[in-house]
């Protein structure tokens, strides 16, 4: 592929990696979230796919795929069993902080992840470098949807989205990491998830609920 | 998005429409296939009032002839008036009458609009439609069928 | 040859006054007259100054060492112009408005001397005459203030007042102490010649202090507070001097002495004023929504409007640093332009909102409607000031803010970070500025002036005396022509601007004539031109509105639509405060409103409501949060010294004593 | 600036002026068809406008000027909107008169003009109708420049002429997120300031619900037959104006022929007969929002917007 098609692909990538986190934060029913995070991850696997194709990088494509599966397929999946049958477990029903006000939090976030994210672009302005304020934006609005949110499973998300963003700015700064190195961090996104959805089946049969608030109880 | 498919598999269902009846009055306006309602339940058992939303409902579908029930007297063209017309309904009738604009119709919608039905010399009944405000438009039965107000709009909107 | 022209403000003041008011045969047009002719000719030296070469005086024997001085460039000019311009609307509406309020003779004799003090404070050639011709106007402009002072909420606010203006005077003082120490010279002229010598460490303080201390006179955040309280309680023609005039007098300072003599500075200079500028912007614009008097909505939309012309005046310091000296020029212009037409409409207003006060007695908005009938002048007033503020198309305030934008979203954006960030962000908040602006605006307007009275008092209302209206009709020129033909502007603004090549003033400004154009950016507007094709517009819908009038019965009045019932009472319309209810729900976070609603049930059951009383308090979070400890910590202090005084006349004597051996010994 | 671009001024003026009520039956037939009913026919808005232009006009006791003049400020500045933004031809004699900015003023200044005509007939649905339209409008403002800045950026200009030549001259921008992000964010705030769903439903009967009619319900006759028609022509141009921002495809040049002019005509009625059918069928799967949730619509269409103008500066313009 040339030039012109390289860049706008991976900005389209970027962006709609971006704006998934975006709909994350805005919307509050959990299907409609964890599509969100599927989206993301077909957003995610786009960059190392693009970037090993640009470069003729067999090894890279093949990490794009196994993102693809993992973070598309298989997470999302697991999550959506995790959402539960209970209609009340279906939305973020009260976050802590309103929608309105974590939008324009959000807002805030990303304009500082341009901000800092500046010399590293300036370091070479390449195309993948200028994509990677978007991957590091997602990352602080992951931890600001973990601060916010009170479902365990919200806070799931957080957790995928912060590892999406560091991958995302991983392939996107060094053009690609070994594929041993991505297995390893999406095994461990795998666990995590699997060890989240035996707390949230415990949180349910102990409290009714998995509204984390009520973890409290178990304080001394 | 599973509107789309249930969307695709209702398809239309509106009913096919009967060719016109004759002109019951010219249209006022000279504007034929134009018509806003204003409704007013005068003191009416309800019957009517199920009956006119059938009719605007996608089986019948008066709006296909031109004909909309609106929210203001302002807007509107013809006031239809159901159920015999109560002591405390007839002055809020008057006033929504003046409110139209000329020129106007009134519509008088089911048995008891137009002749005081099963509550003729009721205690609380001043009297039919017609013995407030002048009736241009009569749509007997009890509760008169949607086929048949929509036939008496049409003939209203020539359309 | 200027002598006798320049040294004639004050004294005239000075000697007419109170023979005046003593002979009292129509002090007020005196008064009045006398305000207006200052104000003649304070625009008269200020255009001559601008068109001309500047003018100095010197009256060695006025002030002992120094003397004072007076130096009036085309920067200081256009500042004396606009506020002689202010003072003759003022003065000859004043003359009907002291009739009616039957003013005593203290304010008769003060209200001239304010326009004096005003006058000066621009014309100051030295660091000394500028802080005398300062507190001149603060002092005076304070006794104004308390010139209804039987009031206790005139009382509150004359002592805030008080307390704030001679608060930031300290920092002024000190700022300029510190430029004049620094500057070797006590004229402004000698400071400027050797400011480059001046390390950074002297020039951040001299900045810093001098952005509060005239911030706190321009009304801005967060020592904003003393203007929401001390203008609506001054009589109305006071009001305008001070919304229209004197806080212009907060942005002279800033540009005189940040812009002209200390810029270009580090990037944060520029910063911290768009900052300040936002935050005053958007919070004034917020409050002012939500108020339901007019005057402090009137006195909340300053604060905005000189919140934005920080805001500009921020990014023209920030661009020029970040080497953007054209576009540095527009976001210049836009701040000279708002602050004249900010002038011209907020006279306008607070002359309009007084003129109702006299008529009706009543600046609560939920108590006012139905005056477009019973006072149809001032309506018209009011409804071109509202236009003004709102900052829509054929308003005064559009043009300049149209300036604002495009110096804003033109900015270069790939040279530093810093720019890139500040920009959409400042767009963000002028934008919210203006919806909100424009919602306080209609609220005003409508509610205020349309639909029916919600009191006897607003029923009963008559039109304004003929002099009023005269000064009103004067203002209302002037919004006319700010909204429709800025192009006679654009020259003084050309001159104003040579003056401060610092911040970008000698590169090319917007060349500003039928249509205005932008150098270096592609961007044009034409006010007057877009006015006219809507007036055509607006001929065209009513000419389409005609077709088919053949078969319309005529026209008929009919009383309004009732639901069905007879009639509606004036008491079912929408209040200021209901229509306000929305926005306030949604800024709920920021504003804070402290409600209650009481639901009395009756007796019988606890489903029959008999009575539902809602109270919301309005309070400003800045004040309530800011100031309130302050104040506290202040006074549990004087309670400490309160010891001190025994009430023995020997005691006291004693402590001056001491004091006096304790200066002596330290100035040793 | 030819006659023929003058012509094409004149012809985007009388084409808004027929074609608006057509757009709106267009859209109220694809709703119909949709729920499964016939619906009125394309024509049905014209024929209420020509019935209604031969009613009784009615002045409602106690009503004043503004009320009589707003219909037709807020037609006129439909209208004006229509002469100045490039729908057929980009040479618009009015072009250099009024910018983007200038526009949004325009659009605002028929909205102040009803919101104060609700108000002033002094009843109790037309100040809430005011309440809220000026509360949305209120909130809308910041999301519309800042969109308008994101436009603004690749053209280095917000004068509508130079912003549709830059995308017509190099549409590989178009899929740069910072134009697809200011796409969306300028879709919301066009659906709120017109009062479409979901933020308010312009077939309601309930005035509880209302926003726009709520303001209206006094107006009758020719007053009301004016009100319907700006309100169809601002969808219509500002359809229009969307389409040609971000599709710029087929637009007549500064100095067009005959030809040019002819097929800037077809092309623009092909996009707006596009985009409002998108615009009814996306209608038909949502419901109106809560009052009170329609600001975090807005607060999430003013994120685009910021994000638009960042990913613009950052990703769209080369760093160099």
């Amino acid at each position: 592929m040339n030039q012109a098609t390289y860049t706008g692909v991976l900005d389209l990538a970027a962006g709609a990696f971006l704006l998934a986190a975006v709909l994350i934060v805005w919307r509050r029913e959990l299907r409609a979230i964890v599509r969100m995070l599927a989206a993301q991850g077909v957003a995610l696997a786009t960059i190392p796919l693009t970037v090993g194709m640009y470069q003729k990088d067999a090894a890279l494509v093949v990490v794009g795929v196994v993102v693809l599966l993992l973070r598309a397929v298989v997470l999302p999946l697991l999550l959506a069993r995790a959402v539960g049958t209970e209609d009340h477990e279906r939305r973020e029903s009260t976050p802590l902080v309103n929608t309105t006000a974590s939008l324009l939090i959000t807002a805030g976030l990303t304009v500082l992840a341009y901000a800092v994210t500046r010399p590293i672009i300036d370091l070479d302005p390449s195309p993948a470098t200028r994509a990677v304020p978007a991957a590091f934006a997602v990352i602080l609005i992951a931890v600001f949807v973990m601060v916010s949110r009170r479902r365990a499973l919200s806070q799931a998300v957080g957790f995928m989205m912060l590892d999406n963003g560091i991958a995302a700015t991983a392939f996107l700064i060094t053009s690609g990491v070994p594929l041993i190195v991505e297995l390893g961090a999406s095994l461990d996104v795998l666990f995590a998830v699997l060890v989240l959805g035996l707390l949230t089946g415990h949180m349910r049969r102990t409290f009714g609920g998995t509204d984390l608030d009520q973890l409290r109880e178990l304080r001394d | 998005m599973s509107w789309i498919g249930k969307i695709g598999r209702v398809g239309r269902i509106v009913e096919p429409a009967p060719d016109a009846p004759e002109a019951a009055i010219v249209p006022p306006t000279g504007v034929t296939g134009s018509l806003q309602l204003r409704h007013v339940d005068c003191g009416s058992c309800n019957g009517c009032e199920l009956e006119i939303t059938s009719a605007f409902s996608p089986v019948y579908d008066a709006e296909r002839f031109g004909a909309r029930l609106v929210a203001s007297p302002r807007h509107a063209d013809a006031l239809l008036a159901t159920g015999v017309v109560t002591h405390n309904m007839r002055q809020p009738l008057l006033n929504t009458l003046k409110a139209i604009p000329e020129p106007r119709i009134v519509i008088a919608v089911g048995d008891c609009a137009v002749n005081g039905g099963v509550f003729t010399k009721g205690y609380g009944v001043v009297g039919t439609v017609g013995d407030v405000v002048p009736v241009d438009v009569e749509i007997p039965g009890c509760p008169p069928t949607p086929q048949q107000i929509i036939t008496a709009l049409r003939s209203v909107t020539g359309r | 040859m200027t002598t006798t022209i320049d040294a004639s403000p004050a004294a005239p003041a000075l000697g007419e006054g109170p023979r005046a008011a003593r002979r009292s045969i129509d002090g007020p047009a005196l008064s009045g007259g006398l305000t207006a002719i200052l104000g003649a000719i304070g625009l008269a030296l200020g255009l001559s100054v601008i068109f001309g070469e500047p003018r100095q005086l010197r009256i060695g024997w006025l002030l002992p060492l120094v003397g004072v001085r007076l130096d009036l460039d085309p920067l200081g000019g256009v500042f004396v112009a606009a506020t002689g311009a202010v003072a003759i609307a003022v003065g000859i509406y004043a003359v009907g408005y002291a009739r009616r309020e039957h003013w005593a003779r203290f304010p008769l004799v003060t209200l001239p001397l304010f326009v004096a003090g005003m006058l000066l404070v621009p014309a100051a050639g030295s660091v000394t005459t500028f802080l005398l011709a300062w507190e001149l106007m603060a002092a005076t402009s304070l006794i104004l203030v308390l010139s209804e002072h039987r009031r206790k909420e005139v009382r509150c606010a004359g002592v805030f007042y008080a307390v704030m203006t001679q608060l930031g005077f300290v920092f002024i003082l000190i700022a300029l102490v510190v430029l004049s120490a620094a500057g070797g010279g006590d004229a402004f002229t000698t400071i400027e010649a050797n400011v480059d010598n001046l390390t950074q460490g002297p020039r951040n303080a001299i900045f810093l202090l001098t952005v509060l201390g005239f911030g706190s006179k321009a009304g801005l955040l967060p020592l904003h507070a003393w203007l929401p309280k001390a203008h609506p309680e001054a009589p109305s023609p006071v009001s305008a001097l001070m919304s229209a005039a004197m806080v212009n007098m907060g942005i002279y300072g800033i540009i005189r002495i940040d812009l002209q003599l200390l810029a270009p500075g580090p990037h944060w200079w520029g910063l911290t004023l768009m900052i300040f500028g936002a935050v005053s912007a958007v919070f004034g614009v917020l409050q002012a929504s939500v108020a339901t008097d007019l005057k402090q909505l009137l006195a909340y939309s300053t604060t905005e409007n000189m919140g934005l012309i920080t805001l500009a005046l921020g990014a023209a310091t920030l661009l020029t640093s970040s080497g953007a000296p054209t576009v540095a020029a527009i976001a210049l212009t836009a701040a000279l332009l708002h602050l004249l037409s900010h002038a011209a409409f907020k006279t306008l207003g607070f002359l309009a909102a007084g003129s109702v006060l006299a008529a009706t007695g009543l600046r609560d908005l939920d108590k006012l409607g139905g005056l477009a009938r019973r006072m149809p002048v001032t309506t018209v007033m009011f409804g071109i000031a509202a236009l003004g503020a709102s900052g829509l198309p054929l308003g005064a305030g559009f043009v300049s803010e149209w300036l604002l934008l495009q110096s804003l979203i033109h900015a270069p954006h790939d040279s530093i970070t810093l720019v890139a960030l500040a920009m959409p962000l400042s767009v963000g908040a002028v934008a919210l500025t203006t919806g909100l602006g424009i919602a306080a605006m209609v609220k005003a307007f409508g509610v205020g002036f349309l639909a029916r009275p919600r009191s006897a008092a607003a029923e009963a209302a008559r039109e304004a005396p003929k002099s009023m209206l005269a000064g009103m009709t004067l203002a209302a020129a002037a919004c006319v022509v700010f909204a429709i033909a800025p192009v006679l502007l654009s020259p003084t603004l050309q001159r104003v601007l040579a003056v401060l090549p610092r911040v970008g003033g000698d590169s090319a400004g917007p060349q500003i004539e039928t249509i205005l154009r932008l150098p270096g950016v592609a961007g044009s507007i034409s006010p007057g031109l877009l006015a006219a094709a809507l007036v055509i517009a607006i001929l065209l819908a009513l000419a389409l509105a005609r077709w088919g009038r053949r078969h319309r019965p005529p026209v008929a009045v009919t009383p309004l639509w009732a639901s069905g019932a007879d009639s509606l009472s004036p008491r079912m319309q929408y209040t200021a405060t209901s229509f306000a209810e929305p926005l306030q729900r949604v800024f709920d976070d920021i504003l804070r409103p402290d409600t209650n609603v009481e639901v009395t049930h009756f007796a019988e059951s606890q489903y029959l409501v008999e009575r539902v009383s809602y109270r919301t308090l309005m309070a400003d979070p800045v004040e309530q949060r800011f100031y309130t400890p302050v104040v506290q910590a202040v006074t549990s202090w004087a309670q400490l010294v309160r010891r001190a005084h025994t009430g023995s006349v020997h005691l006291y004597l004693a402590y001056g004593a001491a004091g006096l051996l304790i200066v002596l010994l330290v100035a040793r | 600036m030819s006659a023929l671009a003058v012509a094409a001024a004149a012809l985007q003026v009388v084409g808004v002026l027929a074609g608006a009520p057509l757009v709106v039956g267009g859209m109220r037939q694809v709703r119909a068809r949709l729920e499964g009913r016939a619906g009125g026919g394309i024509g049905q808005p014209w024929r209420d406008l020509r019935k209604q232009l031969r009613k009784q006009q009615i002045t409602p006791r106690g009503t004043t000027v503004v009320f009589a003049l707003a219909p037709a400020v807020v037609a006129g500045s439909s209208l004006l909107i229509a002469a100045i933004v490039p729908i057929i031809a980009l040479g618009s004699p009015l072009d250099s008169v009024a910018d983007l900015f200038g526009v949004v003023g325009l659009l605002f200044l028929g909205t102040v003009a009803l919101t104060l005509a609700g108000i002033d007939t002094g009843t109790a649905f037309g100040g809430m109708g005011s309440s809220r339209e000026i509360t949305i409008a209120a909130l809308v403002e910041p999301t519309i420049l800042l969109a308008i800045f994101a436009l603004s950026v690749p053209g280095q200009s917000a004068n509508l002429a130079a912003i549709v030549s830059a995308t017509a001259n190099n549409p590989e921008q178009l899929v740069s997120p910072g134009s697809l992000l200011a796409f969306v964010a300028l879709a919301i705030v066009i659906i709120a300031e017109t009062g479409r769903l979901p933020v308010d439903n312009p077939s309601t009967h309930l005035e509880l619900t209302m926003i726009h009619e709520a303001m209206v319900l006094e107006y009758a006759g020719p007053k009301l037959a004016l009100v319907e028609w700006a309100s169809s022509m601002r969808l219509t141009v500002l359809l229009a104006l969307v389409a040609n921002l971000f599709f710029p495809w087929g637009i007549a040049g500064a100095d067009p022929s005959l030809l040019a002019v002819l097929i800037g005509l077809a092309s623009i009625a092909v996009k707006v007969v596009v985009l409002a059918g998108l615009l009814a069928a996306g209608e038909v799967f949502i419901a109106k929002l809560r009052l009170f949730r329609v600001p975090e619509l807005l607060a999430g269409s003013f994120l685009l917007a910021l994000l638009a103008v960042t990913a613009s500066y950052f990703l769209g313009t080369p760093t160099s």
